[in-house]
């Protein structure tokens, strides 16, 4: 009986547990586990379930705002939108995996979001996602950015949810360590949100959705060597998805959700039904009986430690009210999906899980997660770089600058990533991707909702307080530039090893920063995930917390796109003229050089400039709008030229032209409008630095009298992708 | 010569294509079917001759490309 | 004009199309769910895009063999019209319903984006409402829309005038650089022998909005609501 | 016992995938390759044991759906 495998030092370091973590499973326990149960503590007080490293700091974000209805702590964050409907959405991580099989890592990555966010009775509506890999002429990279797009493409497409939006970037520090970050947004009724605190002792715990296979368990190899002989064979650390069957569970579960069935309900992800169970019982302050045997397995013989650590995809846990398992089981039995009652809430507190008509694990629920540790980890603050003067960069002629950078890995077009997502599936896409910020009609509605994923990795690198400010400030004016209202985040902060100090500070003052930006912009953190150790041979990752942002808009046909609409229309630039070149594209990109501070963000400026653009748009007075971020005014100006195949004049003046071309001062924005003076007044009045740049028109981009034709400038940026996975 | 490989899941992993076709053909009245797993059928056209000298490098390309070790197992046969 | 749209599980543009019917013609069709083997009285029907079993072993195989594509079937032969997109078209070929079948894209990625579509015939209530050679704009969003048959079959359709759509550039030209999967001669929809099923690849639901980008695909629901009362 | 049905493409029929494949190995230094062909691999694992009563039905759930025979051939052997 694979339940007596004995416990050894050698067993507990295999499951990650330290002596004083297992110290305390001692006395927790008030005896020696068994093996399942010390699987349990182990994925239950893993940094990816307990935030071990991280809760601290994560504690310090602040959550609240009068449209926040949930913020961390569920499965996912859930906003007001008005009209008794709420916007549900969270990000998460599949770095490891996707590394390891780009395809399905990246696939189940965005199953398991989706779960997420269907789980509190969300339909999903907009899926994200932002990707990171290694220097584009890394061996690995193409291999790895072809899976992963053709995974996260895959499972979308297939569940019918579109992927509007997302990021790709290319730095050596992902070489060994690649970052997918997926994220969806669910649109719920507010009365019909679902939570996952269990009550009702006497209640009936069910199981819905696939079978339970020997997938994802990442035990101990010892342990596991004495399971099977063919371990290696049964054991596959990757997990592959079935968007079907998600698709299925989707509308099983929505169906049932429409009835007043389910008590509670949570999807199974990581530790999968360890964690499940264990949190929604210890949020009930109840206890839990499973019968193992009742789960629907997929193999033979599988054994109560495989079952509980078990992460197949595509299962969710409900608590149903009593009486109502007929008319849930019809609804599974329609959707052709499992469906079995596994056990019921007890009042004991304690999670007792029996098999084969035994115990074979018996544990306090409570003070196991009371007890999860929580760290403290030293950390030092991150040494910042000296601001860089302009003329200490490098000068080089314009057009050949511009078009290296929207020519180049970082600034150059990614549709070939975007199309090969469905990103109009749903019939409510009216900003695709390509824009800042991906823009949705809200089913049946007037309202729009805008969405983006934005972190400068190199900034935070440079200065983790500022950069942090800078993402969350960079979401903020991507969803200000569609004309939406941003009303909160989600994020995912993907780090080194929180062991080293160094990294431990980033992770800290990014937190810090964050939060100051979110206070500023009244733009909460609602939800979120942590991914740590991101290394290779002690190489780090560079520190990515990835911003997710949502706004609304009271009218989505108000929304404005990138592209200019019209010749003959004023450009006017809101925010002062461009100066700083710290860790910009142009510097990066051009010159090889990460050199200098970050370009600071003026939190009350970002706030003013933002409401008054937004202002604007609302007031119909404008007809494109482009934010100003990589690559600075010219690349801004380029992309909403390419974008429209109409191109534009512009008169700048001033000394050290390549800062004013291409300088990423914060809180700037792009703006096309009829009535330029009109715009000028109204944003001296609220004192809003703006200036008339030029005008739209003719075929070619030109700066003082210097052209460049846009079929030139669009041949580079729509070039590099394709030839590059060619 | 050629070098037919298949490439198949490892026993354990999820197959959802088998899974969909074992359902399907239920659905279709096909009975008495324990279980269904779909994998890949490659047929490589070969300049060499020697099977010998093929082998190390059919089964470094499955490596390489045809198969992920990580979750499915390759096998290679040769004909003519 | 009363419509069916079929739903199968893994249908996912069932709603979108649902939508367009019901925001052109002003009236909303009826869901028919695929284990159904009867079919309301309706003059269209509609199978819509998506991934109807999940479509792992090939587009449209196993939908193709679903009680009610027998039902569909028997409407079609009595004249009913019926609208294959996407993967409604994959279905209608698996059903031996219309010829030929649609395999995987030539560059073997799923491609979402507008297309430009030269209207090859106006001779069919699907096609009416535009002119033979006009190029319209329309979305694909496939995987497997690389239509392939063999030479008789693909002579057949261009004898019989039952190409209805194919991809073009600007101009209506139906070059291979317009081509985005590597379909024989450029065929994204054929009509049936009776005129009354088409099947494409391209969503003309999806362009019927103007907030979504376009209207490019109301000019054939409003043919339909034209010829079918 | 066990069905093993191999599904390939007419000799005729373009195979995109094949030659995707081909690409690739070519692209990763692979030389001698004159040609790729993929199919698909499907093992149905059959509670008959008697290979003349298995035979004909495996060969209707070929014809039916397994392959489409407008541009796939498929071939059956058992095994056990
Ligand atoms: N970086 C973060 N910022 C804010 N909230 C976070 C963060 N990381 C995790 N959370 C919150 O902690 C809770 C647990 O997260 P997680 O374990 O990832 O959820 P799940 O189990 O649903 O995958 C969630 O409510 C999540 O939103
Ligand atoms: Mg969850």
């Amino acid at each position: 009986m694979n339940n007596s495998v004995a416990v050894t030092p050698e067993i507990v370091a295999e499951h990650g547990l330290s002596p004083s973590e297992y110290q305390r499973v001692l006395e927790i326990m008030g005896r020696t586990p068994n093996i399942t149960e010390l699987g349990i503590f182990s994925v239950m007080w893993s940094e990816h379930c307990s935030y071990k490293s991280s809760k601290k700091w994560l504690k310090t974000l602040p959550t609240k705002a009068p449209w926040v209805i949930c913020g961390p702590g569920e499965n996912a964050g859930v906003v007001d939108l008005g009209d008794g409907q709420a916007a549900i959405f969270k990000m998460e991580s599949h770095n490891h995996p996707s590394f390891i099989e780009p395809y399905q890592g990246a696939a189940t990555g965005v199953g398991g979001i989706l779960r997420d966010v269907f789980t509190m009775g969300a339909r999903p509506v907009a899926n994200l996602n932002a990707l990171r890999f290694g220097a584009a002429d890394h061996p690995k990279t193409r291999h790895l950015v072809a899976g992963v797009v053709a995974g996260v493409g895959g499972y979308g497409n297939c569940v019918g949810v579109p992927t509007v939006g997302g990021e790709v970037q290319f730095h050596p520090s992902y070489n060994g360590n690649i970052l997918v970050n997926a994220m969806t947004i669910g649109l719920a009724d507010t009365d019909k949100i679902f939570y996952s605190e269990a009550s009702g002792v006497g209640n009936p715990v069910v199981y819905v959705g696939s079978k339970t296979g020997r997938d994802g368990i990442h035990g101990a190899t010892m342990a596991s060597a004495e399971f099977s002989e063919d371990s290696e064979e049964k054991r596959p650390t990757v997990q592959v998805g079935d968007p079907f069957t998600e698709k299925l569970l989707i509308e099983a579960c929505l169906e049932l959700m429409a009835t007043d069935a389910i008590v509670a309900i949570q999807d199974m992800g990581a530790a999968g039904l360890t964690s499940s169970s264990f949190e929604m019982a210890s949020k009930g302050g109840l206890g839990v009986e499973l019968d193992l045997d009742k789960v629907p397995v997929r193999e033979t013989g599988m054994t109560a430690y495989e079952i509980m650590l078990s992460e197949s995809q595509e299962r969710m846990l409900m608590v149903l009210q009593p009486g109502k398992e007929g008319v849930a089981k019809a609804v599974f039995d329609k959707w052709e999906l499992d469906f079995a009652v596994i056990g019921v809430l007890t009042d004991t507190g304690r999670m007792v899980l029996k098999k084969d008509g035994a115990v074979v694990a018996d544990l306090p629920i409570d003070p196991l997660a009371q007890a999860a540790p929580e760290y403290d980890r030293p950390w030092v603050p991150g040494t910042k770089q000296p601001l860089l003067a302009a003329n200490d960069v490098p000068a080089k002629a314009w057009p050949e600058a511009l078009k290296a950078l929207v020519g180049g890995p970082d600034g150059c077009s990614r549709r070939w990533v975007w199309e090969q997502y469905d990103h109009m599936v749903m019939g409510d896409t009216v900003q695709r991707p390509g824009g800042d910020a991906a823009v949705i009609r809200i089913h049946g509605s007037k309202k729009g909702l805008a969405a983006t994923s934005d972190v400068n990795p190199r900034y935070v690198a440079a200065d983790a307080v500022e950069g942090g400010k800078q993402a969350v400030a960079e979401a903020w004016r991507n969803l200000t530039a569609v004309g939406a209202t941003p009303l909160a985040i989600t994020d995912n902060m993907n780090f080194g090893n929180p062991e080293r100090p160094e990294i431990m500070g980033q992770f800290v003052e990014a937190c810090q920063g964050m939060s100051e930006a979110c206070i500023a912009l009244d733009f909460p953190v609602v939800s979120g995930n942590v991914s740590l150790y991101n290394e290779t041979n002690g190489q780090g990752i560079l520190p990515t917390p990835t911003i997710g942002g949502v706004g609304l808009l009271p009218e989505v046909e108000k929304s404005v796109g990138i592209a200019f609409t019209a010749p003959g229309e004023a450009l006017v630039l809101i925010g002062g003229p461009g100066t700083h070149l710290g860790q910009s594209l142009y510097l990066y990109a051009l010159f090889g050089r990460s050199e200098g501070a970050p370009p600071p963000v003026d939190l009350a400026a970002e706030r003013r400039n933002g409401d008054f653009v937004r202002g604007l748009i609302r007031d119909g007075r404008v007809s494109a709008c482009h934010d100003l971020s990589d690559g600075g005014l010219l690349v801004a100006a380029a992309e909403m030229a390419m974008a429209s195949g109409i191109g534009a004049a512009l008169a700048v003046e001033g000394a050290d032209l390549h800062a004013r071309l291409f300088g990423e001062d914060q809180g700037r924005y792009l703006l096309a409008v009829a009535d330029a003076a009109a715009v000028l007044a109204a944003a001296e009045a609220a004192g809003v630095p703006a200036q008339r740049l030029g005008e739209t028109g003719g075929d070619a981009l030109a700066v003082n009298g210097e052209a460049v034709a846009l079929a030139d400038l669009k041949a580079a940026h729509e070039a590099w992708f394709p030839a590059y996975m060619a | 010569m050629k070098a037919k490989v298949h490439v198949t899941l490892k026993a354990g992993v999820l197959d959802p294509q088998g899974k969909a076709v074992h359902h399907a053909l239920e659905a279709l009245g096909f009975a008495g079917i324990n279980g269904v797993r779909q994998g890949k059928f490659i047929e490589l056209d070969l300049a060499e001759t020697d099977r010998e000298k093929a082998r190390p490098m059919v089964e470094d390309a499955c490596r390489k490309l045809l198969a992920n070790t990580v979750i499915e197992n390759f096998a290679i046969d040769f004909e003519g | 004009m009363k419509a069916a749209v079929i739903v199968f599980p893994g249908s996912n543009c069932d709603r979108d199309a649902a939508t367009a019917l019901a925001h052109v013609t002003g009236r909303a069709p009826v869901m028919v769910w695929h284990r159904e083997a009867d079919l309301p009285e309706v003059d269209l029907i509609v199978v819509p895009g998506g991934f109807s079993y999940g479509d792992y072993l090939r587009s449209g195989a196993m939908a193709a063999h679903s009680p009610i594509m027998a039902a569909v079937k028997a409407r079609a032969e009595k004249g009913v019209r019926v609208l294959g997109i996407c993967n409604g078209f994959q279905v209608l070929t698996e059903a031996g319903m219309l010829p030929g079948v649609l395999m995987r894209n030539r560059k073997l990625k799923f491609i979402c984006r507008d297309v430009l579509l030269k209207v090859e015939t106006s001779n069919s209530d699907f096609t009416a409402g535009y002119n033979a050679g006009q190029v319209i704009r329309i979305p694909v969003a496939h995987h497997d829309g690389n239509y392939f048959a063999e030479a008789a079959v693909l002579d057949r359709l261009e004898d019989e005038d039952r190409v209805a759509f194919r991809y073009c550039d600007a101009e209506g030209h139906a070059t291979a650089e317009a081509n985005p999967n590597g379909s024989q001669r450029n065929i994204a929809g054929i009509l049936s022998e009776k005129r009354n099923v088409l099947g494409m690849m391209p969503h003309p639901e999806r362009l019927a909005d103007p907030l979504l980008g376009g209207t490019d695909g109301v000019p054939m629901f409003r043919a339909l609501l034209k010829a079918l009362g």
